[in-house]
């Protein structure tokens, strides 16, 4: 939480981080891109040779997870944002991860 | 301020007593010990234990002598010196959380290895004993012996136990404090565990508990283990293994309708083998030899009345004919060699008379009490599925009184019959 | 609080109609209100939860006892110990969140001071509706950590459970809200000058424990709303008849129940940390150790719940694991016990009652943490999980660390809650009650527990070598019990009768104690800016806090009186008189806390194939909630 | 600090919180909202909910006695087949839907952040429709409505097909898990319809960015909870 103590220092006008947005045409780029990555998940789903691999787990998992950090990053822009909210939701989130799967291993699912 | 000391120096005292009664360790005194070494597995565990508890016993000295001192030493008084504007001391921070560390890891690392040891499979030859937790009971199975038996388990000495651990409903926990660490049982799981009674333990009898909260008679649902030789054990098994021996006291019994063969499908009645009986009934565990502590002390409640007079005119093939029939008993009860009777809602009654105890070690077994646990076994021991079978009795699971159940002359017939399985 | 002012105080009369009066309490949005509020009301039930521990030692007092049936005594362990963990202690800490953060931090209010209404009445409905069965003989009897499948309806047909699991999920309610609240209020209201590593501890301590609310909460909430629908909906969660895996509620309950112990222990902590330095005259030694050990505790206490499930079988590889994480959590713990003695190293040590639990808090918590690190390897756990060697465990972390911790608290603020300080010979007897009786009471239990008592168990047979144990702990509940009615009398009659106390009766060195006893509606008449860690004492005596960090350069020269931005306010105004506005007093929290309640409750009905009753109740409720909430985010605040 | 204290000076007044959309200018130690603090420590929160009703949903995965079951056909003592249960076709289309929503929330944030600026005359209608905070509110409200009905199209058609809530641990589960992503979309619907509202009402401008934001923050966290249970509980078998 250092960059708090920073900010509390630092800080001046109230709004003065949140000016680099993406715009309406980059915010349609995005909502494409994540449109194409779900139509990837769907399509391989239906490819049993895809399924049968043992990469197909992981592969849906990286895609998925990279859809999630998109949709945080700009979306929720927290990649433009105050770093206190980042600091926030990501040790949340890691903490859950962890937990989640913690808990998938003392039940064995994998 | 000797008031101060007093008052920090009363759980060092304490502490102090832990020490020497450990040593001391008077098992007629503290008869559910858990500082025993008599199986492997207790052994294990009081090993760590001993080291867990000198560190602890340093920790606390260390903590409690310079909490002591500090507050003796440092207290205003009139004239003294003012306090020192310390704000830490970086040497002294990194001091002590690196001591505590490695106390740690001394604890850590027998800690892991007694883990591994103790939850390794359990060596070949081991007995096997099933145990099936029931709300407020135990079941044991012997599978390779053929036993089925409950609330009191015999084991040989010298010989690894390894028991598997399942239950009917909730959960359980399976301890016998001088053997060695508990097990739960957990509903669709399997869990196991194993010790070795040592060798040279010698015939004895040991109290066990369940030790997971399960409802209503939770603190009723105990366990009696007696260590007994090998051979006192072969024969002890031999004759549970047996189906029921039932030897009618009185002399002649008019003969009950003949069954023909097991297979019958007719309204069960209980075959009654009144051909002459096997000469022994096999080992059981001298009822004089039990310690006081092992045998059951827990007053019947007030208001269950039964005549014990009537005790002594039981007759037990009218008790086997009619009485374990009209009850209901063989609803829920299994007796090997009696046809229908094959439930195991409640514990297993073919050998029942050669157990010391009913109701999971709550009462003793005796005629009165029998009379009085089967005329209202649910005001005997709270919440048990057991109904109150006695007529004219209040159920109290079911708040009703019992208009169609066993006079106390029937009653009498079923504790005689029961008195007779051997 | 203007009726139990002291005279002293009567310069400017606090005129507004908001201040006296019922009204005043049921629509306040003062935190220092709700704080009180918070106060009575987790004190009254943990005198519930005392009066239970009471009938518990005397059903146990001798074998056999018959003093009370299986089934009440399962009920009262079951509501002792939910009663003392969710009714007592975590509201008697969030009674000093509510008073002290902002005070501490320099704040006129917390963040939400109308969601801080809504979290207080919340509980306090909760509360009554966990309560209030065992004067039935219906109240929950499945254990305080409920587990299943003991809990499902198969095995538990009646209400008993249903209280539990709707009340548990209402309080979860209240206390996810008031952690928002104060997260929001620590990162966001702290004056000018109060940087993070400013903060006083009882600040930063609860700072983590909102935390831990915030992440450990939701698993239980969704443990419970599995059991909920699984009493309700027939859901099969649970169910064993369907294959469901009991190991499931475990997990997810102490995946919450860990960071539970220390959200229990860590406001303790904190208060005692404030206690400590001012009766030692010397600041905290080694503040930013303290800090990080904090932090460490909690971030810690995430990864260590099997430890409660050593029995059940997970397999070497996991025991182990959990075995060394549990372990670890000691060497934090131990910085915070050996920085607190350093703190009275080479002080002035004064024994006054807060002081005295302080202390005792630090001789008591090490031994409950020297059995937990005991607990912690699981083959001698396996001896002692489910005995009387457990609770002696938590007793020593709960009585002698949480409540004697609290209890400090409690001596030590009460001058500031009420502008008048508690009798200390009443205290001392109060202290010294409860110091002899724990040890008498929970001592003997580790020796129990050793020779092979289980817990939870209402009765057990003579000649098992517990007999003596459970005697003494018995007479030692007597004696706690004894005192805490000194305590409750000493409490309640200081309020019109203790010697008046100024604004800093004790010395100390926080912000807290610059402004009068009691707090102005407003708090600070003027924004404080904070120069250091202890800015009365820099105000005060410049000499103490000269060799810790002050930033500031135009506060270095801390000698010169006028550099030293923090003003002592002696003089009380209104907050009209000043021109601050404050939170209006508003009933709408109260009001859908009720809808809230009313709405879990309508649930009950359908166990009881009542419908349309339930449906009623549960919809009229929902509607109470949402036009509640409405209403009061659409009606201004100030 | 010594330009805070010209800013604000030690008056009074300065701190006391805010819950609603009040419009003082109230001292903050980071200068940030409170209201943006709390919703992200309440999404940090919901990250604890969600894994743990996911994990739940995985653990039991596979442990259901009897089906229906999501990804296997399966067949009941009466003879009865049972298709795998589980629709991937509509349910992509409706995560779909909900990605588009999150594409439209976020227009409408930017169009109530630009509220009152002036736009090209020579924009076309991309770029007018960019600003219509009304139309990309409802949009998003509509979509987030759309995902809903899915959902509800979905749930009665595997009762239809033999899958309760009670049927087996996989129904317990898969619609405990689902319906409180549900009961998120629904609040949030509601939220937007309120924003939806206001707007139409006294009109959403540049001032009440925050309040839009914080709904907007809500809305995709809902979003992206959905992606993940899309991947798990969907599509990995
Ligand atoms: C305030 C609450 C609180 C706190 C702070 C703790 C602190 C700890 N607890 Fe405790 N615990 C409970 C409340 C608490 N506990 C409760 C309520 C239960 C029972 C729940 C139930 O079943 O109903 C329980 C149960 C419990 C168990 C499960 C036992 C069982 O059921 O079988 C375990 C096992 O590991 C455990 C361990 C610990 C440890 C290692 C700590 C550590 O944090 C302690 C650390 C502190 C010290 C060690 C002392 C100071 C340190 C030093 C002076 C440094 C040097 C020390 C060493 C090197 C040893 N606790
Ligand atoms: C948070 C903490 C907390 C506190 C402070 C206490 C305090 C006490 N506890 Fe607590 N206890 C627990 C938490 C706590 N307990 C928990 C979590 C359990 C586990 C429950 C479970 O297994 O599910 C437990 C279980 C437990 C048991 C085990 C029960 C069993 O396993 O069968 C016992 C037995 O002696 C016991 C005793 C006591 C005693 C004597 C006190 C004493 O300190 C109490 C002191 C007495 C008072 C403070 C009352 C004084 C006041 C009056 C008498 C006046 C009343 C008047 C009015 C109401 C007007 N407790
Ligand atoms: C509804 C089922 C049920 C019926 C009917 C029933 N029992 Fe039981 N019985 C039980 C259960 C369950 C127990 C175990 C109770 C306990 O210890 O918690 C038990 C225990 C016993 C015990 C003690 C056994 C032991 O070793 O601890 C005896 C003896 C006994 N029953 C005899 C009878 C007789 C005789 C009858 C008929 C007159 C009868 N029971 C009818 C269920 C039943
Ligand atoms: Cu069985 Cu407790
Ligand atoms: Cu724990």
């Amino acid at each position: 939480m250092s960059h708090d103590a920073k900010h509390s220092a630092a800080h001046g006008a109230a709004h003065a981080h949140e000016t680099h947005h993406p715009t309406g045409n980059q915010y349609l780029k995005i909502a494409i891109i994540l449109t194409i990555i779900t139509a990837i998940e769907v399509w391989a789903y239906y490819i049993p040779a895809l399924v049968a691999s043992p990469l197909f787990n992981p592969a849906l998992i990286i895609m998925s997870a990279l859809k999630f950090g998109i949709v945080v990053l700009f979306y929720m822009h927290i990649k433009f944002d105050h770093p206190l909210f980042r600091l926030l939701f990501t040790a949340s989130l890691i903490l859950a991860l962890c937990t989640g799967t913690a808990l998938m291993f003392l039940f064995k699912v994998f | 301020m000797p008031k101060l000391r007093l008052r920090e120096a009363g759980p060092a005292l304490l502490f102090m007593v832990v020490l020497l009664t450990l040593t001391a360790c008077g098992d007629t005194v503290y008869p559910n010990t858990t500082f025993t070494r008599f199986t492997d597995l207790n052994s294990s565990i009081l090993s760590l234990w001993d080291r867990l508890l000198f560190w602890g016993t340093i920790v606390f000295v260390v903590v409690e002598a310079a909490l002591i001192f500090t507050i003796i030493r440092y207290r205003k008084r009139p004239g003294g010196p003012e306090a020192k504007q310390i704000h830490g001391n970086a040497i002294l921070e990194i001091t002590w959380t690196a001591i505590p560390a490695i106390i740690l890891v001394l604890i850590a690392v027998p800690t892991v290895k007694t883990i591994f040891q103790t939850q390794a499979p359990a060596p070949a030859g081991a007995l096997k004993v099933q145990v099936i937790g029931h709300q407020w009971w135990w079941e044991f199975r012997y599978p390779e012996l053929g036993i089925v038996t409950a609330n009191e388990l015999y084991v040989p000495v010298g010989r690894t136990v390894s028991f598997e651990l399942t239950t009917k409903d909730v959960l359980h926990s399976f301890w016998f404090p001088a053997m060695g660490g508990k097990r739960d049982l957990i509903t669709n799981r399997t869990n196991y565990m194993w010790f070795t009674p040592n060798a040279d333990l010698g015939t004895q009898a040991w109290n066990g508990f369940c030790t997971e909260y399960c409802g209503s008679s939770h603190a009723n649902m105990r366990i009696r283990l007696y260590t007994v030789q090998p051979d006192e054990f072969e024969s002890w098994a031999k004759h549970q293994a047996s189906p029921a021996v039932f030897n009618p006291l009185a002399p002649a019994a008019p003969p009950a309708t003949p069954v023909a063969n097991a297979s019958n499908r007719r309204p069960a009645v209980p075959a009654v083998d009144t051909a002459p009986a096997q000469p022994s009934t096999g080992y059981v565990f001298p009822i004089e030899k039990l310690p006081a502590h092992v045998v059951p002390q827990t007053p019947i409640p007030a208001g269950l009345d039964f005549d014990d007079a009537l005790l002594a005119g039981g007759d037990a093939t009218r008790g086997a004919t009619q009485g374990f029939m009209l009850g209901g008993c063989i609803g829920c009860h299994a007796i090997n060699g009696v046809p229908g009777a094959v439930s195991n809602i409640g514990p297993n009654l073919t050998h029942v008379a050669s157990r010391h105890t009913i109701a999971s070690g709550l009462y003793k077994f005796d005629g009165p009490t029998l009379a009085r646990w089967i005329k209202n076994a649910r005001h005997m021991k709270p919440g048990v599925i057991m109904n109150t079978i006695g007529r004219g009795e209040y159920d109290p699971g079911m708040k009703m009184t019992v208009t169609a159940g066993l006079d106390d002359r029937q009653i009498a017939d079923v504790v005689a019959y029961l008195m007779s399985l051997k | 609080m203007a009726t139990i002012a002291a005279p002293t105080h009567a310069g400017h009369a606090e005129a507004s109609s908001q201040n006296t009066g019922i009204w005043s309490w049921i629509a306040t949005t003062d935190h220092k209100r709700i704080g009180t509020l918070y106060l009575w009301t987790a004190l009254f039930f943990f005198l519930v939860g005392g009066l239970e521990a009471v009938l518990i030692r005397t059903q146990l007092m001798k074998p056999n006892m018959g003093f009370v049936s299986a089934e009440t005594y399962n009920q009262l362990f079951t509501m002792h110990g939910t009663t003392m963990v969710f009714l007592a202690i975590m509201p008697l800490s969030a009674a000093f969140f509510n008073f002290l953060i902002p005070l501490q931090i320099g704040a006129r209010d917390v963040a939400f001071p109308r969601l801080n209404a809504f979290s207080y009445w919340v509980y306090l409905l909760g509360g009554i509706f966990l309560t209030v069965p065992i004067l039935f003989d219906v109240a929950p009897n499945g254990g305080w950590f409920g587990y299943a499948p003991l809990t499902t309806v198969q095995f538990s047909p009646g209400h008993n459970i249903d209280f539990w699991v709707i009340g548990l999920q209402v309080l979860g309610v209240s206390s996810l809200a008031a952690a928002f609240n104060f997260i929001t209020t620590i990162i966001n209201m702290r004056a000018p000058g109060m940087t993070l590593m400013r903060m006083p501890m009882f600040t930063w301590m609860s700072f983590v424990v909102q935390f831990l609310l915030v992440l450990a909460f939701p698993p239980i909430t969704v443990a419970l709303v599995f059991l909920l629908m699984d009493r309700f909906f027939g859901t099969t969660f649970y169910a064993i008849a369907a294959g469901a895996d009991p190991l499931l509620w475990q997990h997810l309950f102490w995946v919450f129940g860990h960071p539970e112990v220390y959200i229990l222990i860590l406001p303790a902590f904190g208060l005692v940390s404030e206690v400590l330095p001012t009766f030692s005259k010397k600041p905290l030694f080694g503040y930013n150790v303290m800090v990080y050990s904090g932090i460490m505790i909690g971030f810690l206490g995430f990864g260590v719940w099997a430890h409660h499930m050593f029995a059940v079988g997970m397999g070497a590889v996991a025991d182990s694991i959990f075995s060394m994480m549990t372990m670890l959590i000691a060497i934090p713990t131990g910085v915070k016990i050996f920085n607190w003695i350093a703190t009275m190293w080479a002080g002035e040590v004064r024994f006054e009652v807060p002081m005295k639990f302080a202390i005792a808090l630090i001789g008591m918590f090490t031994i409950g943490g020297i059995s937990g690190v005991m607990h912690s390897s699981p083959p001698a756990d396996l001896q002692q999980t489910d005995t009387y060697f457990i609770v002696a465990h938590f007793h020593y972390v709960l009585f002698g660390g949480s409540i004697m911790g609290i209890f400090a608290g409690i001596y030590h603020y009460y001058p500031k809650m009420t502008g008048r300080f508690m009798d200390t010979g009443l205290g001392n007897l109060h202290f010294w009650g409860n110091l002899i009786g724990m040890n008498l009471t929970f001592f003997p239990m580790h020796f129990s527990g050793l020779y092979g008592m289980p817990r939870r168990i209402y009765q057990y047979d003579s000649g098992q070598g517990w007999d003596l144990f459970n005697l003494m702990s018995t007479y030692g509940t007597y004696l706690i019990a004894l005192s805490t009615l000194v305590f409750v009398w000493n409490f309640v009659r200081s309020r019109t009768r203790g010697a008046v106390a100024g604004n800093d009766p004790w010395g100390a060195g926080t912000l807290e104690w610059s402004i009068p006893s009691p707090p102005p509606e407003y708090n600070f008449a003027q924004l404080p800016e904070v120069t250091s860690r202890y800015p009365l004492w820099d105000l005060k005596d410049p000499s103490k806090t000269a060799g810790i960090a002050h930033s500031h350069a135009d506060a270095m020269t801390i000698t010169d009186a006028h550099a030293v931005p923090v003003h002592e306010e002696t003089e009380r105004f209104t907050a009209k008189e000043l021109g601050i506005p404050m939170p209006l007093p508003t009933a709408k929290p109260l009001f859908t806390a009720v809808g809230l309640m009313t709405m879990f409750s309508g649930l009950l009905f359908l166990r009881n194939d009542l419908f349309a009753v339930a449906m009623t109740i549960t919809i009229g409720g929902a509607c109470m909630f949402i036009g509640g909430l409405y209403a009061w985010l659409t009606s201004p605040l100030e | 600090m010594a330009s805070h204290a010209a800013a604000a000076p030690h008056t009074a007044g300065a701190d006391a919180g805010h819950d609603d959309g009040h419009e003082h200018h109230h001292y903050t130690t980071t200068g940030l909202d409170n209201r943006k603090i709390a919703i992200w420590a309440f999404l940090g929160s919901e990250c604890m909910l969600f894994a743990s009703l996911i994990s739940t949903y995985l653990i039991y995965k596979g442990k259901s006695l009897v089906g229906p079951f999501p990804h296997t056909e399966w067949v009941n003592e009466a003879g009865k087949r049972f298709e795998p249960i589980l629709d991937i076709p509509v349910t992509s289309a409706s995560t779909a839907v909900l990605l588009a929503s999150s594409f439209a929330m976020v227009l409408a944030l930017q169009a109530v952040q630009l509220k009152g600026k002036p736009i090209a005359a020579t924009a076309g209608w991309w770029e007018r429709i960019q600003r219509s905070s009304q139309f990309w509110l409802a949009a998003t409200a509509f979509l987030g409505a759309t995902f809903l009905g899915f959902q509800a199209y979905e749930f009665t058609s595997f009762v239809h097909e033999g899958l309760t809530i009670k049927t087996n641990l996989f129904g317990s589960t898969f619609f405990t898990l689902t319906g409180f992503h549900g009961a998120h979309v629904t609040v949030g619907v509601l939220w937007l319809m309120t924003l939806l509202w206001i707007d139409r009402t006294r009109g959403l401008g540049p001032k009440d960015e925050l309040i839009v934001d914080i709904c907007a923050l809500y809305w995709h966290f809902v979003d992206v909870v959905w992606i993940v249970i899309f991947t798990l509980v969907y599509l990995i078998s």
